[in-house]
Protein backbone atom coordinates (compact mmCIF):
# COMPACT_ATOMS: atom_id res chain seq x y z
CA UNK A 1 0.00 0.00 0.00
CA UNK A 2 1.39 3.66 -0.53
CA UNK A 3 0.68 7.38 -1.40
CA UNK A 4 2.34 9.69 -3.51
CA UNK A 5 3.21 12.57 -2.48
CA UNK A 6 3.79 16.11 -4.12
CA UNK A 7 5.36 19.29 -2.86
CA UNK A 8 5.35 22.67 -4.24
CA UNK A 9 7.03 25.72 -4.82
CA UNK A 10 10.06 26.53 -1.96
CA UNK A 11 9.67 23.33 -0.33
CA UNK A 12 10.94 21.89 -3.00
CA UNK A 13 14.30 22.93 -3.03
CA UNK A 14 13.72 23.32 1.24
CA UNK A 15 13.34 19.45 0.89
CA UNK A 16 15.45 18.50 -2.37
CA UNK A 17 11.78 16.60 -3.33
CA UNK A 18 9.30 17.36 -5.82
CA UNK A 19 7.44 14.00 -6.03
CA UNK A 20 7.91 10.75 -4.05
CA UNK A 21 5.80 7.43 -3.30
CA UNK A 22 5.70 6.63 0.18
CA UNK A 23 4.80 3.34 1.71
CA UNK A 24 1.71 3.66 4.05
CA UNK A 25 -0.26 1.43 6.80
CA UNK A 26 -2.58 3.66 7.03
CA UNK A 27 -3.25 6.45 9.06
CA UNK A 28 -4.14 10.18 8.91
CA UNK A 29 -2.63 13.37 7.70
CA UNK A 30 -1.08 13.61 11.37
CA UNK A 31 0.30 10.53 11.20
CA UNK A 32 1.82 11.14 7.72
CA UNK A 33 3.26 14.72 9.30
CA UNK A 34 4.70 12.64 12.02
CA UNK A 35 6.33 10.24 9.48
CA UNK A 36 7.59 13.37 7.46
CA UNK A 37 8.89 15.57 10.41
CA UNK A 38 10.80 11.87 11.75
CA UNK A 39 13.29 12.67 8.98
CA UNK A 40 15.83 15.17 10.30
CA UNK A 41 15.73 18.53 11.13
CA UNK A 42 15.00 20.28 7.69
CA UNK A 43 11.94 18.39 7.30
CA UNK A 44 10.56 19.36 11.28
CA UNK A 45 11.41 22.56 10.19
CA UNK A 46 9.83 22.83 7.41
CA UNK A 47 6.80 21.41 8.04
CA UNK A 48 6.23 22.41 11.90
CA UNK A 49 2.77 23.20 12.58
CA UNK A 50 2.56 27.21 12.02
CA UNK A 51 4.78 26.94 8.54
CA UNK A 52 2.43 24.31 6.30
CA UNK A 53 0.02 26.01 4.84
CA UNK A 54 -2.32 23.23 3.76
CA UNK A 55 -2.67 19.75 2.65
CA UNK A 56 -4.68 18.27 -0.36
CA UNK A 57 -5.78 14.56 -0.47
CA UNK A 58 -6.67 13.47 -3.41
CA UNK A 59 -6.96 17.44 -4.85
CA UNK A 60 -9.19 18.18 -1.52
CA UNK A 61 -8.41 20.67 0.87
CA UNK A 62 -8.73 19.30 4.24
CA UNK A 63 -8.91 21.12 7.47
CA UNK A 64 -7.47 19.52 10.49
CA UNK A 65 -7.07 16.12 10.65
CA UNK A 66 -8.21 14.12 7.64
CA UNK A 67 -7.53 9.91 7.14
CA UNK A 68 -5.64 9.10 3.83
CA UNK A 69 -6.62 5.90 2.22
CA UNK A 70 -4.44 3.91 0.05
CA UNK A 71 -3.24 5.01 -2.78
CA UNK A 72 -4.14 8.47 -2.39
CA UNK A 73 -2.47 11.83 -3.61
CA UNK A 74 -1.28 14.15 -1.14
CA UNK A 75 -0.17 17.89 -1.65
CA UNK A 76 1.92 19.64 0.51
CA UNK A 77 1.46 23.41 -0.25
CA UNK A 78 3.71 25.92 1.05
CA UNK A 79 1.50 29.33 1.74
CA UNK A 80 0.66 30.68 -1.64
CA UNK A 81 2.16 33.63 -3.30
CA UNK A 82 0.15 33.54 -6.54
CA UNK A 83 -1.44 36.72 -8.57
CA UNK B 1 -22.96 32.56 -14.47
CA UNK B 2 -21.05 31.67 -17.43
CA UNK B 3 -17.55 30.91 -15.51
CA UNK B 4 -14.09 29.66 -17.86
CA UNK B 5 -11.16 29.29 -15.59
CA UNK B 6 -7.81 28.12 -17.61
CA UNK B 7 -4.30 28.04 -16.05
CA UNK B 8 -1.85 28.05 -18.98
CA UNK B 9 2.05 28.61 -19.82
CA UNK B 10 0.99 30.57 -23.41
CA UNK B 11 0.32 34.28 -23.59
CA UNK B 12 -3.37 35.35 -23.54
CA UNK B 13 -4.86 38.32 -25.84
CA UNK B 14 -7.21 40.69 -23.55
CA UNK B 15 -9.28 42.30 -26.89
CA UNK B 16 -9.93 38.12 -27.97
CA UNK B 17 -10.91 37.31 -24.48
CA UNK B 18 -13.24 40.39 -24.15
CA UNK B 19 -15.11 39.62 -27.21
CA UNK B 20 -15.52 36.26 -26.06
CA UNK B 21 -17.19 36.98 -23.36
CA UNK B 22 -19.06 39.22 -24.46
CA UNK B 23 -20.87 36.51 -26.10
CA UNK B 24 -21.53 34.97 -23.34
CA UNK B 25 -22.65 38.32 -20.94
CA UNK B 26 -26.17 38.46 -22.49
CA UNK B 27 -27.51 42.33 -21.98
CA UNK B 28 -24.52 43.22 -19.65
CA UNK B 29 -23.89 46.88 -19.69
CA UNK B 30 -20.19 46.61 -17.69
CA UNK B 31 -17.15 44.74 -18.60
CA UNK B 32 -14.40 45.27 -15.98
CA UNK B 33 -11.09 43.57 -16.94
CA UNK B 34 -8.11 43.39 -14.69
CA UNK B 35 -4.36 42.86 -15.68
CA UNK B 36 -1.23 42.08 -14.09
CA UNK B 37 2.04 42.30 -15.75
CA UNK B 38 5.19 41.05 -14.00
CA UNK B 39 6.97 43.77 -12.59
CA UNK B 40 11.35 44.57 -13.17
CA UNK B 41 11.75 46.74 -10.43
CA UNK B 42 9.95 45.57 -6.83
CA UNK B 43 13.63 44.67 -5.57
CA UNK B 44 16.95 46.21 -5.73
CA UNK B 45 18.22 43.72 -7.83
CA UNK B 46 15.89 43.77 -11.40
CA UNK B 47 14.13 40.40 -11.94
CA UNK B 48 15.08 38.32 -15.05
CA UNK B 49 11.99 36.33 -14.84
CA UNK B 50 9.31 34.92 -12.25
CA UNK B 51 9.10 31.60 -12.32
CA UNK B 52 5.11 30.62 -11.54
CA UNK B 53 4.06 26.89 -10.49
CA UNK B 54 0.29 25.70 -9.25
CA UNK B 55 -1.07 22.75 -8.43
CA UNK B 56 -3.32 21.39 -11.44
CA UNK B 57 -6.55 20.81 -11.10
CA UNK B 58 -6.67 22.14 -7.54
CA UNK B 59 -5.35 25.39 -8.03
CA UNK B 60 -8.50 25.97 -11.13
CA UNK B 61 -10.43 24.21 -8.67
CA UNK B 62 -10.34 26.61 -6.18
CA UNK B 63 -10.26 29.94 -8.37
CA UNK B 64 -13.81 28.54 -9.92
CA UNK B 65 -14.95 28.51 -6.07
CA UNK B 66 -13.92 32.01 -5.50
CA UNK B 67 -15.47 32.76 -8.35
CA UNK B 68 -18.26 31.42 -7.30
CA UNK B 69 -18.32 33.18 -4.28
CA UNK B 70 -18.20 36.26 -6.10
CA UNK B 71 -21.27 35.73 -8.26
CA UNK B 72 -23.27 35.08 -4.98
CA UNK B 73 -22.57 38.35 -3.86
CA UNK B 74 -22.72 40.60 -6.75
CA UNK B 75 -24.99 40.57 -9.70
CA UNK B 76 -22.28 39.17 -12.32
CA UNK B 77 -23.30 37.80 -15.73
CA UNK B 78 -20.21 36.01 -17.12
CA UNK B 79 -16.11 35.55 -15.68
CA UNK B 80 -12.88 34.79 -17.06
CA UNK B 81 -9.62 34.15 -15.77
CA UNK B 82 -7.00 33.40 -17.62
CA UNK B 83 -3.31 32.85 -15.03
CA UNK B 84 0.16 31.95 -16.38
CA UNK B 85 2.79 29.79 -15.42
CA UNK B 86 6.35 28.77 -16.23
CA UNK B 87 8.59 31.77 -16.61
CA UNK B 88 7.51 35.16 -17.59
CA UNK B 89 9.67 37.65 -18.43
CA UNK B 90 9.34 41.57 -16.73
CA UNK B 91 6.29 43.19 -18.98
CA UNK B 92 4.80 40.23 -19.61
CA UNK B 93 0.68 39.65 -18.83
CA UNK B 94 0.58 37.02 -15.70
CA UNK B 95 -3.01 36.97 -14.97
CA UNK B 96 -5.97 38.02 -16.53
CA UNK B 97 -9.34 38.83 -14.74
CA UNK B 98 -12.93 39.49 -17.24
CA UNK B 99 -15.89 40.34 -15.31
CA UNK B 100 -19.21 41.27 -16.93
CA UNK B 101 -21.80 42.45 -14.98
CA UNK B 102 -25.23 44.32 -15.81
CA UNK B 103 -23.64 47.19 -13.68
CA UNK B 104 -20.64 49.05 -13.05
CA UNK B 105 -20.16 49.05 -9.44
CA UNK B 106 -21.10 44.78 -9.00
CA UNK B 107 -18.61 44.29 -12.29
CA UNK B 108 -15.63 46.40 -10.58
CA UNK B 109 -16.51 45.21 -7.09
CA UNK B 110 -16.25 41.28 -8.06
CA UNK B 111 -12.89 42.09 -10.19
CA UNK B 112 -11.70 43.26 -7.26
CA UNK B 113 -12.68 40.67 -5.14
CA UNK B 114 -11.24 37.77 -7.53
CA UNK B 115 -7.98 39.62 -7.55
CA UNK B 116 -7.60 39.69 -4.08
CA UNK B 117 -8.36 36.22 -3.34
CA UNK B 118 -6.33 34.95 -5.98
CA UNK B 119 -3.53 36.88 -4.53
CA UNK B 120 -3.84 35.51 -1.42
CA UNK B 121 -5.75 32.05 -1.42
CA UNK B 122 -5.13 30.55 -4.99
CA UNK B 123 -2.57 28.02 -4.92
CA UNK B 124 -0.14 29.42 -7.03
CA UNK B 125 3.62 29.85 -6.06
CA UNK B 126 5.92 32.26 -7.49
CA UNK B 127 10.39 32.09 -7.74
CA UNK B 128 12.23 35.36 -8.50
CA UNK B 129 14.89 35.19 -10.52
CA UNK B 130 17.31 38.00 -10.71
CA UNK B 131 19.62 39.39 -13.06
CA UNK B 132 22.68 38.64 -10.53
CA UNK B 133 21.69 35.04 -11.00
CA UNK B 134 20.50 34.73 -7.55
CA UNK B 135 16.89 33.12 -7.14
CA UNK B 136 14.43 32.99 -4.04
CA UNK B 137 10.82 31.63 -3.41
CA UNK B 138 8.57 35.08 -2.84
CA UNK B 139 7.29 35.19 0.44
CA UNK B 140 3.53 35.71 1.44
CA UNK B 141 2.86 39.71 1.31
CA UNK B 142 0.69 40.67 4.96
CA UNK B 143 -0.37 43.25 2.70
CA UNK B 144 -2.52 41.20 -0.07
CA UNK B 145 -3.61 39.16 3.35
CA UNK B 146 -4.88 42.90 4.94
CA UNK B 147 -6.13 43.51 1.10
CA UNK B 148 -8.37 40.22 1.26
CA UNK B 149 -9.64 40.41 4.86
CA UNK B 150 -11.24 43.34 4.31
CA UNK B 151 -14.22 41.04 2.57
CA UNK B 152 -14.00 38.83 5.31
CA UNK B 153 -15.73 41.43 7.73
CA UNK C 1 1.65 60.14 -16.19
CA UNK C 2 0.53 60.02 -19.81
CA UNK C 3 -2.93 60.84 -20.50
CA UNK C 4 -4.95 60.24 -23.96
CA UNK C 5 -8.68 61.22 -24.26
CA UNK C 6 -10.82 61.14 -27.46
CA UNK C 7 -14.55 61.52 -28.14
CA UNK C 8 -15.31 59.83 -31.25
CA UNK C 9 -18.48 58.11 -33.26
CA UNK C 10 -16.29 54.88 -34.43
CA UNK C 11 -16.10 52.12 -32.63
CA UNK C 12 -13.01 50.83 -30.44
CA UNK C 13 -10.87 48.03 -29.87
CA UNK C 14 -10.36 47.22 -25.84
CA UNK C 15 -7.70 44.89 -27.36
CA UNK C 16 -5.52 47.55 -29.42
CA UNK C 17 -6.03 49.91 -26.70
CA UNK C 18 -4.59 48.21 -24.33
CA UNK C 19 -1.66 47.35 -26.10
CA UNK C 20 -1.10 51.16 -27.02
CA UNK C 21 -1.57 52.19 -23.39
CA UNK C 22 1.06 49.28 -22.12
CA UNK C 23 3.54 51.24 -24.51
CA UNK C 24 3.22 53.97 -21.93
CA UNK C 25 3.05 52.66 -19.11
CA UNK C 26 6.77 51.76 -17.62
CA UNK C 27 6.72 49.14 -14.75
CA UNK C 28 3.37 48.82 -14.25
CA UNK C 29 1.78 45.94 -12.68
CA UNK C 30 -1.95 46.65 -13.01
CA UNK C 31 -3.79 47.17 -15.68
CA UNK C 32 -8.05 47.90 -15.13
CA UNK C 33 -10.10 48.48 -18.13
CA UNK C 34 -13.85 49.35 -17.70
CA UNK C 35 -15.86 49.50 -20.76
CA UNK C 36 -19.43 50.33 -20.96
CA UNK C 37 -22.18 48.59 -23.27
CA UNK C 38 -25.27 49.79 -24.35
CA UNK C 39 -28.42 47.82 -22.45
CA UNK C 40 -31.56 46.98 -24.78
CA UNK C 41 -33.63 46.09 -21.69
CA UNK C 42 -33.31 49.25 -18.95
CA UNK C 43 -36.78 50.02 -19.78
CA UNK C 44 -40.39 48.56 -20.52
CA UNK C 45 -40.05 49.38 -24.28
CA UNK C 46 -36.56 47.73 -25.65
CA UNK C 47 -34.37 49.99 -26.79
CA UNK C 48 -33.79 50.57 -30.85
CA UNK C 49 -30.64 52.77 -29.92
CA UNK C 50 -28.80 55.20 -27.79
CA UNK C 51 -28.48 58.55 -29.11
CA UNK C 52 -25.20 60.59 -27.36
CA UNK C 53 -24.29 63.95 -27.80
CA UNK C 54 -21.41 65.83 -26.55
CA UNK C 55 -19.97 69.65 -26.27
CA UNK C 56 -17.12 69.06 -28.65
CA UNK C 57 -13.70 70.44 -26.83
CA UNK C 58 -15.16 70.89 -23.45
CA UNK C 59 -15.75 67.53 -22.58
CA UNK C 60 -12.80 66.21 -23.69
CA UNK C 61 -11.08 69.13 -21.35
CA UNK C 62 -13.25 68.03 -18.82
CA UNK C 63 -12.20 64.35 -18.83
CA UNK C 64 -8.66 65.17 -18.76
CA UNK C 65 -9.44 67.24 -15.67
CA UNK C 66 -11.08 64.34 -14.50
CA UNK C 67 -7.97 62.21 -15.03
CA UNK C 68 -5.47 64.75 -13.52
CA UNK C 69 -7.47 64.29 -10.39
CA UNK C 70 -7.39 60.77 -10.59
CA UNK C 71 -3.87 60.78 -11.25
CA UNK C 72 -2.79 63.16 -7.84
CA UNK C 73 -4.96 61.13 -5.73
CA UNK C 74 -3.41 57.03 -6.66
CA UNK C 75 -0.38 56.80 -8.76
CA UNK C 76 -1.36 55.84 -12.06
CA UNK C 77 1.57 55.56 -15.08
CA UNK C 78 -1.27 56.01 -18.18
CA UNK C 79 -5.10 56.38 -18.53
CA UNK C 80 -6.63 56.21 -21.70
CA UNK C 81 -10.78 57.13 -22.12
CA UNK C 82 -12.69 56.59 -25.33
CA UNK C 83 -16.52 57.60 -25.35
CA UNK C 84 -18.91 57.54 -28.43
CA UNK C 85 -21.41 60.03 -29.75
CA UNK C 86 -23.98 59.66 -32.11
CA UNK C 87 -26.71 56.57 -32.36
CA UNK C 88 -25.54 53.26 -30.79
CA UNK C 89 -27.49 49.79 -30.60
CA UNK C 90 -27.63 48.11 -27.72
CA UNK C 91 -25.05 45.71 -26.93
CA UNK C 92 -22.15 48.49 -28.66
CA UNK C 93 -19.54 49.35 -26.73
CA UNK C 94 -19.84 53.30 -25.36
CA UNK C 95 -17.42 54.32 -23.18
CA UNK C 96 -13.72 52.58 -22.44
CA UNK C 97 -11.38 54.00 -19.60
CA UNK C 98 -7.60 52.13 -19.30
CA UNK C 99 -5.76 53.16 -16.30
CA UNK C 100 -2.13 51.27 -15.91
CA UNK C 101 -0.72 51.84 -12.45
CA UNK C 102 2.14 49.95 -9.99
CA UNK C 103 -0.16 48.20 -7.99
CA UNK C 104 -3.96 47.04 -8.44
CA UNK C 105 -5.27 48.80 -5.83
CA UNK C 106 -4.85 52.34 -7.16
CA UNK C 107 -5.81 51.14 -10.96
CA UNK C 108 -8.92 50.09 -9.70
CA UNK C 109 -9.62 52.85 -7.66
CA UNK C 110 -8.95 55.45 -10.33
CA UNK C 111 -10.76 53.53 -12.86
CA UNK C 112 -13.98 53.74 -10.50
CA UNK C 113 -13.54 57.17 -9.63
CA UNK C 114 -13.10 58.29 -13.39
CA UNK C 115 -16.38 56.21 -14.24
CA UNK C 116 -18.02 57.50 -11.41
CA UNK C 117 -17.17 61.00 -12.44
CA UNK C 118 -17.79 60.41 -16.10
CA UNK C 119 -21.21 59.40 -15.52
CA UNK C 120 -22.55 62.38 -13.38
CA UNK C 121 -20.36 65.52 -14.51
CA UNK C 122 -18.53 65.18 -18.12
CA UNK C 123 -20.99 66.69 -20.86
CA UNK C 124 -22.98 64.14 -22.21
CA UNK C 125 -26.62 63.71 -22.95
CA UNK C 126 -28.19 60.60 -23.73
CA UNK C 127 -31.51 60.24 -25.85
CA UNK C 128 -33.34 56.84 -25.62
CA UNK C 129 -34.87 55.98 -29.13
CA UNK C 130 -36.81 53.01 -28.47
CA UNK C 131 -37.99 49.96 -30.77
CA UNK C 132 -42.65 51.38 -30.73
CA UNK C 133 -40.82 55.06 -32.08
CA UNK C 134 -40.66 56.73 -29.08
CA UNK C 135 -37.65 58.59 -27.84
CA UNK C 136 -37.14 60.44 -24.91
CA UNK C 137 -33.99 62.40 -23.03
CA UNK C 138 -32.30 60.44 -20.01
CA UNK C 139 -32.31 62.47 -17.20
CA UNK C 140 -29.54 62.75 -14.92
CA UNK C 141 -29.81 59.46 -12.57
CA UNK C 142 -29.96 60.06 -8.99
CA UNK C 143 -27.83 56.92 -7.80
CA UNK C 144 -24.83 58.13 -10.23
CA UNK C 145 -24.88 61.33 -8.18
CA UNK C 146 -24.83 59.26 -5.26
CA UNK C 147 -21.61 57.01 -6.70
CA UNK C 148 -20.00 60.26 -7.49
CA UNK C 149 -20.69 61.49 -3.81
CA UNK C 150 -18.72 59.08 -1.76
CA UNK C 151 -15.71 60.55 -3.43
CA UNK C 152 -16.14 64.10 -1.87
CA UNK C 153 -16.40 63.46 1.88
CA UNK D 1 -21.68 93.13 -31.82
CA UNK D 2 -23.24 89.30 -31.15
CA UNK D 3 -22.98 85.85 -29.34
CA UNK D 4 -23.52 82.59 -30.68
CA UNK D 5 -25.82 80.34 -28.45
CA UNK D 6 -25.03 76.20 -28.36
CA UNK D 7 -27.96 74.47 -26.67
CA UNK D 8 -27.74 70.51 -26.14
CA UNK D 9 -29.88 67.71 -25.12
CA UNK D 10 -32.95 67.76 -24.20
CA UNK D 11 -32.49 71.93 -24.19
CA UNK D 12 -32.91 71.10 -28.38
CA UNK D 13 -35.89 69.64 -28.40
CA UNK D 14 -37.58 72.04 -25.68
CA UNK D 15 -36.41 74.92 -27.06
CA UNK D 16 -36.87 73.83 -30.93
CA UNK D 17 -33.22 75.31 -31.44
CA UNK D 18 -29.71 73.77 -30.94
CA UNK D 19 -27.48 77.27 -32.19
CA UNK D 20 -28.22 80.94 -32.92
CA UNK D 21 -26.88 84.01 -33.17
CA UNK D 22 -27.53 86.57 -30.92
CA UNK D 23 -27.45 90.58 -30.65
CA UNK D 24 -25.28 91.35 -27.38
CA UNK D 25 -24.88 94.77 -26.27
CA UNK D 26 -22.97 93.77 -23.55
CA UNK D 27 -23.37 91.73 -20.21
CA UNK D 28 -23.29 88.83 -18.26
CA UNK D 29 -24.43 85.42 -18.16
CA UNK D 30 -27.21 86.72 -15.81
CA UNK D 31 -28.01 89.05 -18.57
CA UNK D 32 -28.56 86.51 -20.81
CA UNK D 33 -30.85 83.91 -19.11
CA UNK D 34 -33.15 87.04 -18.27
CA UNK D 35 -33.10 87.95 -22.19
CA UNK D 36 -33.56 84.04 -22.83
CA UNK D 37 -36.44 83.71 -20.03
CA UNK D 38 -37.96 86.62 -21.08
CA UNK D 39 -39.17 84.88 -24.37
CA UNK D 40 -41.82 82.70 -23.37
CA UNK D 41 -43.67 80.41 -21.00
CA UNK D 42 -41.22 77.11 -22.39
CA UNK D 43 -38.18 79.34 -22.28
CA UNK D 44 -38.64 80.41 -18.57
CA UNK D 45 -39.48 76.84 -17.35
CA UNK D 46 -36.43 75.59 -19.28
CA UNK D 47 -34.16 77.90 -17.90
CA UNK D 48 -35.74 78.54 -14.51
CA UNK D 49 -32.72 78.72 -12.26
CA UNK D 50 -33.02 75.22 -10.37
CA UNK D 51 -32.87 73.56 -13.81
CA UNK D 52 -30.15 75.19 -15.90
CA UNK D 53 -27.03 72.89 -15.11
CA UNK D 54 -24.20 75.27 -16.66
CA UNK D 55 -23.22 77.54 -18.77
CA UNK D 56 -20.00 77.77 -20.69
CA UNK D 57 -18.42 80.69 -21.99
CA UNK D 58 -15.77 80.48 -24.58
CA UNK D 59 -15.29 76.71 -23.82
CA UNK D 60 -14.48 78.01 -19.99
CA UNK D 61 -17.65 76.19 -17.61
CA UNK D 62 -18.58 79.28 -15.35
CA UNK D 63 -19.77 79.15 -11.67
CA UNK D 64 -22.36 82.45 -10.73
CA UNK D 65 -22.79 85.49 -12.67
CA UNK D 66 -19.51 85.70 -15.14
CA UNK D 67 -18.82 88.38 -18.39
CA UNK D 68 -19.68 87.81 -21.61
CA UNK D 69 -17.81 89.60 -24.05
CA UNK D 70 -18.46 90.29 -27.83
CA UNK D 71 -17.78 87.28 -29.90
CA UNK D 72 -18.60 84.61 -27.27
CA UNK D 73 -19.58 81.28 -27.41
CA UNK D 74 -22.36 80.01 -24.77
CA UNK D 75 -22.99 76.88 -24.28
CA UNK D 76 -26.15 76.21 -22.09
CA UNK D 77 -26.03 72.53 -20.74
CA UNK D 78 -29.08 70.94 -19.32
CA UNK D 79 -27.94 68.27 -16.65
CA UNK D 80 -25.46 65.62 -18.12
CA UNK D 81 -26.52 61.93 -18.64
CA UNK D 82 -22.96 60.48 -19.70
CA UNK D 83 -20.86 57.61 -19.43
Amino acid sequence: MSITLLYFGVLKDTLGCSTETLAWDGGTTATLLDVLRGRGEEWALALAPGKVFRLVVNQQIVRGDAAIPDGAEVGILPPVTGG
Amino acid sequence: MYCDITVQTAAFDLGAEELALRAHAGDAGALVAFQGMVRAHDEATPLAALFLEHYPGVTEAEIRRIAEQAAARWPVSACRVIHRVGALAPGEPIVLVLIAAGHRAGAFAAAEYLMDYLKTQAPFWKREDFVDGSSRWVEAKASDDAACGRWHD
